[in-house]
């Protein structure tokens, strides 16, 4: 009970959860799956990237691009690290991800067929990351925050990459430029869905949001967004494919035109491009690196072992 | 001078197709923190191969990037070893302990060289490749010594890559043009000979018993697998000739 | 017509694709025998690529070689089930099978085609995918029967490769366009299925519960698998443009 | 001692020996020796042709390397037949193979590096093979001499092929003709060591050729050879990388330069470019494949139990 009012004053207070207090059942679980759910989709997140590394045109694209790809392997590490101070193990949550019963961003499930992808994914994706992700920096719960503040920096550093990459391409040959509007007309339905279905269908805002989890609403984020865009993709000399999109001056909101949400739900259910290519490769990776994972800790169990021995003589 | 920009090409080849080859394991390692370590060293090799190539290029008149999309297959100066097949992560860590070991004496003594570009750029990848001798050094005892499966295969990985060090140490007569602005490969031997036995008599591991392969990277023969890593490699940078990115 | 075009475009990529993948196996088989039967069925399907790209050419005015070697991504229009990765044996002959009943159906139509020169292709073709369909069947049987290891990659494989079906009897404005000159995808659904039933009733298999993936490739939008194959495919040709071989 | 007498006296009448006649245990061993090693030859000489089956330059070039590395397939499959008339089920002679106990042509063990060498492999190569083994279809072994009927047929097509691109590649772009000459430099001085060691140091071909399995010197093979090279490059426009080539009209028999038989030792003793790489992908292919022949074994037992309960019941 005691817990309780505490867990009442410091949410009211704007004050951070940490690992040890008192916290009710659902806002543990409505967290860890949110947090598994983020460090699966960093995960996941490596491949359409991947895909390029060997192929990058460059050398200083190529080494950027193994530096991006990677640290998304370092938000998975602090991400799964904050959950697991919720109580599931990282094991557990790789399982899940590997069975199928954890979801990631459906919007992984698009393929990334050209260099240009490089871009769009830099510039929209993660642009649509760093939106959903700077107001959870103020999570209330501690780790969560925290691991967020770090994401956060290195995210809108892969943005600008992203852009540039673009930018670019934008000023290059005619088929560079057309292989970067194609990028975008492809990535930019995707980017705009991954804020969430809108406000009047995603059931769990309000709970998220009394909680200090969520700050903004999916429309309210998404629209913002789609007002940073819009003045970027002018820079890039590119254009949106949305020819709907204004500043509504009564609602003070951008507007864009309706996204096809079938699709989205689609992906969501498995049906994408990628969603089998995906899991294909996690599980493949995950079960081609058992033989090494038990080495490791054979290795270190020997030695506590001997250790011990020596301490012990 | 042509024989110091071969002579990077040498180093600078060497470090770009391992570069290439690890890559590969990003997103695909046995756990995040090696997708992490991997991605550490390819970046660390990829950029030794930026810095040796650069040098390389000012003789040429080229850029790193001509010299990395637009050379053919004979003109590559990588020896075999670097662009050995990934294989398992055994046979990945077999070839990381043999390239960091050499690749550490190398740049210990090339760091003295009279071609000051080329002991700065040793200079500054000594301690990085330091590192990577520390971690696969480190994954070789965990191999080795944890399961019997990890055991087996971290024998049968360093077996298939054995045969493909002797090249590392082979002089030739770039070598003796160029004095004491290069490393004279053959003296590298036997430190990285003294280095691995004492790691592998901690693994119980043995020398493996196999005949060495004739080499010649150096004279831009090369492996039947350098083919297939160029044509990804090099397919998007050619297929846009002229264009930046 | 440049509808025949783009419809003769559909059925060369399709084989074409296969049998680069099939190409692999031979030298790697689990068997002589079936270095020689993957590379029988590598053979017919490069044979059946080349007559369909041909006729493709001739209105395009170009060469069967002008289209498998100097088109780039997007102008192929496979299938995604066609350019899937060979993985183990076992997903191999999923492919196998799920391909040699689409086109066993599709052929044997198709040389009823008002287009005579489709129909003489499929004609000829349709008894060369009928031994193709006899053999992964066979292997169906033998994998699904046989051992529990060999079960179990074999129910792995069939679920890998089952979401790339469905692509393959989707029908859309060509088809509506070419009339009774091409075959009407949706109408070989059934008649595949039902023999596939019967296959695995006999096999004691059950249809994959895994959705279907999103396709696209008769449109140009491929997997991310089709880029590697093609820079490999192409790398030679596209060095030498203008050369003849 | 009649089966003695009796193959004595069919040898001397230059006739055929016949499975189940009886032989000296000699003869049995050089036969086994020689048809295992020439049936692994087929086996291991498919690697560096498959090397470019998926990059052949043409649709037309791609089907007939296809034909070919599956032909060697097939004459693996005839030769390793008539290896077991012998006596050695062919589980057993591959298992030397991959353990390293049996021999191969050592040719095998050089790189394939160019499209040009699917050219030299197949006419310097194949040739080489082809005047080796000609005279094999005599061989007084009746499975071994049917084999190489059998064998030398697709074989001499095999040459015509490679032939054939080394013309189109001489006749084609400089630098195509630049690979053509490259490759023809690399494959002579191999392929004329595929004849054996010179005579004076061949000490086993006098057994072999009173048993009339062998027919000609390693020598006599190697000058014929060189004298129908020499004529045949003329018409390809290139050249041998020989200039001691000539003909003496003594000794009626073409010269050539001195060979560098250490290197051959070299490769023999497996320090070849390649010998590492050929025995690895066999046995990977061989180790990735045995559950799939395991399943075919357990399948046909199945098969057949079920046929025999069927006729019981």
């Amino acid at each position: 009970q005691a817990g309780r009012e505490q867990f009442d004053r410091l949410i009211s207070e704007d004050s951070r959860i940490e690992p040890r207090d008192w916290m009710p059942e659902a806002y543990r679980k409505t967290l860890a799956r949110q947090i598994s759910q983020h460090a699966h989709s960093e995960i996941i997140g490596m491949q359409p990237e991947a895909n390029w590394i060997s192929r990058a045109p460059s050398l200083k694209r190529k080494a950027i691009l193994m530096a991006k790809v990677q640290d998304e392997a370092g938000h998975g590490l602090y991400l799964y690290s904050a959950a697991e101070t919720l109580g599931t193990p990282r094991d557990k949550m790789t399982e899940d991800l590997i069975a199928g019963k954890a979801r990631y961003s459906s919007i992984f499930n698009y393929p990334a067929v050209t260099w240009a992808d490089m871009g769009a994914i830099g510039w929209l994706v993660d642009g649509a990351a760093i939106a959903n992700q700077v107001p959870l920096c103020r999570a209330s719960y501690g780790p969560y925050g925290r691991a967020m503040v770090r994401i956060c920096k290195e995210e809108s550093f892969h943005q600008r990459q992203g852009f540039e990459i673009l930018l670019e391409l934008a000023n290059g040959t005619p088929a560079q430029k057309e292989m970067a509007q194609d990028a975008v007309n492809r990535w930019y339905a995707p980017a705009l869905m991954m804020f969430g279905p809108p406000d009047d269908d995603s059931p769990n805002s309000k709970q998220s949001m009394a909680w200090n989890i969520k700050r903004f609403s999916n429309d309210e984020l998404r629209s913002r967004f789609v007002g940073m865009m819009v003045e970027q993709v002018k820079v890039l000399g590119l254009t949106l494919p949305d020819d709907q999109i204004r500043f509504n001056e009564d609602t003070q909101q951008w507007e864009h035109a309706p996204l096809d949400w079938d699709e989205f739900k689609e992906v969501l259910a498995g049906r994408g491009p990628c969603n089998a290519q995906r899991m294909e490769r996690r599980r493949e990776a995950h079960e081609d690196g058992a033989w090494v994972r038990e080495a490791a800790a054979a290795y270190a169990d020997k030695r506590a072992t001997a250790a011990a021995q020596q301490k012990a003589a | 001078s042509a024989d110091v920009v071969e002579y990077a090409l040498r180093l600078g080849d060497d470090s770009l197709m391992l570069a290439q080859r690890l890559g590969w394991w990003i997103s695909r390692a046995p756990e995040l923190e090696e997708d992490v370590a991997l991605g550490n060293i390819a970046l660390d090799l990829i950029g030794h191969a930026r810095s040796f190539l650069s040098y390389a290029g000012h003789g040429l008149d080229k850029t790193e990037d001509d010299l990395a999309y637009f050379r053919s297959e004979p003109e590559f100066r990588c020896a075999h070893l670097f662009v050995q097949p990934n294989g398992d992560f055994a046979r990945t860590i077999a070839r990381q302990l043999l390239v960091s070991h050499y690749q550490f004496e190398l740049y210990s003594r090339l760091m003295h060289s009279t071609d000051p570009t080329l002991a700065a750029i040793a200079a500054k990848a000594v301690k990085e490749v330091d590192y990577h001798r520390d971690h696969s050094s480190q994954w070789v005892l965990r191999l080795a010594l944890g399961t019997d499966e990890s055991r087996r295969r971290m024998i049968a990985g360093l077996k298939l890559t054995w045969p493909y060090v002797e090249e590392l140490f082979v002089d030739d007569q770039l070598i003796d043009t160029l004095g004491d602005a290069a490393v004279r490969p053959s003296t590298l031997r036997a430190p990285v000979d003294s280095l691995l036995a004492s790691l592998f008599a901690e693994a119980e591991l043995e020398i493996p018993a196999v005949p060495a392969a004739v080499g010649g990277g150096r004279h831009g023969r090369h492996s039947e697998h350098l083919g297939y890593l160029l044509a990804e490699m090099q397919v998007l940078a050619r297929e846009h000739p002229g264009a930046t990115w």
